[in-house]
């Protein structure tokens, strides 16, 4: 089996989340990552949704943050107010795995214009729960495309802060957590330089050069000297996403074609863990 | 006494052009038919307020009910943008809005302070966010005890909140369950509240500490089977995933997206999910 | 990776002199058996917070566990006077104890700020009270966007908080129901939590947005059927009234007092009502 | 049927509570006020007691505020923490019913101490949820024996305010409710005067005489233009008071002989209102 770059880039970013850890979970990509390691290497990995579903174990990918998989899967589901209250500020969350429209040289993200904020030439979503996740997740793991137009140099707004200019000036504004520790693209994985903070590619992905990792980046890249290359994914984590991937579309297609709204009686029987 | 209401009774009573309204239910229990019933009546002027404004929010900014947009997040969840709130902001179509953009941690912690009857609410956030910068609503304190510097934002007390929830009982007890969001939070936050619910039963038989709003801090309970469709209803309905996917197609053009509108909504057709 | 122990280990391993602890329960599921195991590991000079520091505080003074009390209402409930807690506060025996008085309101806001991972909290309170003038603990500011004065507290963060709760599976998921008081605030305020159950089982099978704490914040469960007594537990046993009357007369008299802990509590026999 | 006087303080105070009106309550008469009020011409008054049961309907008494009877009956049981936050600070109370230690003039409650705060002649159970419930409910209504300890020209420690000073000092003080519209002893009411907020008598109770009541209060208390004679306790209040208080014994009486610890193993179906 040879995984594609996507492939590659969901398992890389699933061996970087540690067995038993509390993770803070974004949809799509940082969500399929982190049930990858959930049904692999960290059985015991606590995934939290922000929709106030804390220790999911879904069967099949939920399509939206609040699917109700999410719900009838998980230790708990408490609102949307105390998961960002008593979970993620609380300081209970180790990892926060984040995905944005704009990376930049110092890990920033942005998620909010392309241009100016006042009339943008691109209005995108907006910050939902990043700015805080960024902010007080002990570290943050980002995953991103690798692009020009998404690795800049300087992001045009930052929704969600990595390392501000660089150096301590993370520190200078008051933020106690860690930051980004990695930036995991489908070519690579870039990681903060210890004392300018700058992001340096520290992985190469199979068959990934430097000349196309720097062609697609949008600032003057820089390769760590310890550069690294990234372990083929196995059969084990490549079968495991394809399968996981499979179910979640059989899941939802299924879905579709019943959509007929049905009663049932008991609230109690619909919520529990099976 | 009961509070139990037509959609279009309540709609009608309860709100009015100008208002500030809040439609939430975080992807599970949006209240869609109550959106509908909004655009239908033509209400203008509204300060809408949602954390996630998805679809619903995009039809009523397309159909202009829409001045100003509080919220932290407005995209289509799992598809991509929303083009009626990018046409709104980018383009001024149908006339321009009004941002007011926070972040999710923000938002509840406004709908909190509204509902513990505080002006503000204090949180541990925007620190190196450029979303400080571009709204007045957002300002910082220092702790009296430690010095630390706190995000402020203040509360958010709409006219109006309206959700969605599985079942009220005749005299008009609603309870809800699963993914309850931040729907009891505004409920307690707005002057007046509107319910929809799948189902009326005689007893809720709520377990002990479930999601429940007594009957007599609830305004209207309007019984709408199928009122969050397409997304779902725990314990009733799955979310249509297809029609989040052909919404995109619908609503990228401006002309589709008000045929659309007119054949679905404004002559009062539920929404099936073939868009 | 089993967070079950003992109720003598989790007290020896998480209890040190000097801590600030935390007993909670409003009522309902008061942690006496922790308390007893407490006195007899003759644990000593505790800061113990409690909103209602009732019989189970008027123990752990008595006996000489406490340097300092936190708390917002002492009094034996529905019964009258703390003796123990008053020969305290008012003649120094069995040695002067420090008093930081609060009220209900302002003590959740405490529990809530910490859960919340906050320096403090906010709430309208104090108003025209002396409390404030005579702790420094209650401080105001000024709301930033209306100009509002308003109390603020420090957030309560306990070394170890313990409750009482009527279930857990065996893998330390928590289950409680009924009155929950604050025991989901305190045990996430705490750096460790200590929780007493009455049972052990092997699915938890908590309705939907139960009061549920995830084994992962839980330091020790520990299994001690009656563990609340004589309090009750909600589905499991009443609340010994007759205890709380024959308490007033126990409590009366320092000898007295101590003799009956001797026989009851130190000699390690489970406490059984009849005072 | 003649009314004891502590029977005729339980009625009058039950009349002032209004049909449908929510109404924090504490524990002791307080309670048994309200539960009357319920049982007679409030069937609808919503019952909110600090241990986070709203809109309880219990049978019998409840012998403390946390009793389970109050739970079992309410139309729902939320946290200690919400139920100061969002019901009673968020305005939704209209009646507090409060008791107290020491009322002074003004109406100023103490709970705390007799004598000096730092070395207290008699070190009481202290505020509880006074304050807020004097602060933040529309209007509050206290209950107390009356007593010359008890009715003061001046409390030792002011707990919980009423109108502090008199005239305007409640508002100047940032109080935006109405304060103690009624003090309801055992020998007549008292209400605030329009101007100086003192509390002065308007209502004596059968077979009560001025004198008496000027004998028991600590000041030099005045008596209403208007004063006017209580209504003598009808057979239905009458009755309905003493069943409801036979009820409550009998009740807690079979409790306590039935205390050896019992197991149920379904939580949902004991907490579900019968």
């Amino acid at each position: 089996m040879v995984a594609t770059p996507s492939e590659v880039m969901t398992i890389v970013a699933a061996r970087m989340l540690r067995e038993a850890t509390v993770c803070f979970v974004g949809i799509g990509i940082p969500s399929k990552a982190a049930n990858l390691a959930r049904l692999t290497h960290a059985p015991n990995a606590v995934l939290i949704y922000e929709s106030g579903t804390i220790g999911t174990r879904p069967s099949v990918l939920p399509l939206s943050i609040g699917d109700g998989e999410l719900a009838m899967t998980a230790d708990t589901v408490v609102s949307t107010s105390e998961v960002f209250s008593y979970w993620l500020q609380g300081g209970r969350v180790e990892v926060g795995f984040l995905g944005a429209a704009q990376v930049d040289r110092y890990a920033n993200l942005n998620s909010t214009v392309i241009g100016n904020y006042k009339s943008p030439k691109v209005r995108l979503p907006g910050a939902g729960g990043a700015p805080e996740i960024a902010a007080q997740a002990k570290e943050t793991l980002i995953i991103i495309n690798h692009d020009r137009r998404k690795l800049v140099e300087k992001v045009d707004f930052i929704t969600s802060a990595g390392y501000l200019d660089g150096g301590d000036s993370r520190e200078r504004a008051g933020l106690k957590t860690g930051g980004p520790t990695a930036v995991i693209t489908d070519l690579c994985v870039l990681r903060p330089e210890s004392l300018t903070r700058e992001l340096v590619v520290t992985q190469l992905h199979p068959g990934i050069t430097r000349q196309m990792v720097a062609e697609a980046t949008g600032w003057e890249v820089r390769f760590a000297e310890d550069l690294i290359e990234t372990e083929v994914p196995s059969d084990v984590e490549l079968s495991t996403l394809r399968e996981l991937e499979r179910q979640t579309i059989l899941a939802h297609s299924n879905e579709a074609a019943d959509r007929t709204p049905f009663i049932r009686t008991d609230p109690t029987e619909e919520v529990a863990r099976p | 006494m009961s509070n139990l209401s037509s959609l279009p009774d309540a709609i009608r009573s309860h709100v009015h052009d100008g208002d500030c309204v809040a439609l939430e239910g975080f992807t599970h229990l949006i209240p869609f038919a109550a959106g509908h019933e909004i655009i239908r009546q033509e209400k203008r002027a509204l300060t809408l307020v949602r954390m996630t404004p998805d679809v619903i929010f995009d039809q009523m900014i397309g159909m202009g009910c829409a001045k100003r947009l509080v919220f932290s997040w407005g995209g289509n969840p799992g598809v991509g943008s929303l083009h009626r709130l990018r046409d709104a902001v980018e383009k001024n179509f149908p006339h321009p809005i009004e941002i007011d953009e926070r972040s999710h941690a923000a938002m509840t912690v406004s709908y909190t302070a509204a509902a513990a009857g505080l002006p503000c609410g204090i949180l541990r956030g925007f620190l190196g966010s450029d979303l400080a910068a571009h709204n007045p609503n957002i300002k910082f304190i220092d702790c009296p005890f430690t010095g630390e510097r706190l995000a402020a934002v203040p509360a958010i007390r709409p006219d109006v909140a309206i959700i969605h929830a599985q079942r009220a009982d005749r005299a008009g007890n609603v309870h809800l369950w699963g993914i309850v969001g931040v729907q009891k939070e505004i409920a307690l936050a707005a002057k007046k509240v509107i319910v929809t619910v799948e189902q009326i039963v005689d007893d809720l038989n709520a377990p002990s500490n479930a999601c429940v709003l007594p009957a007599w801090v609830v305004t209207a309970v309007c019984h709408v089977p199928g009122g969050a469709a397409p997304s779902y209803a725990h314990g009733y309905y799955d979310r249509d995933n297809s029609f989040y996917l052909a919404w995109d197609e619908v609503s990228r053009d401006r002309q589709n997206f008000q045929r659309w509108m007119r054949a679905n909504v404004m002559d009062g057709m539920p929404i099936n999910g073939d868009a």
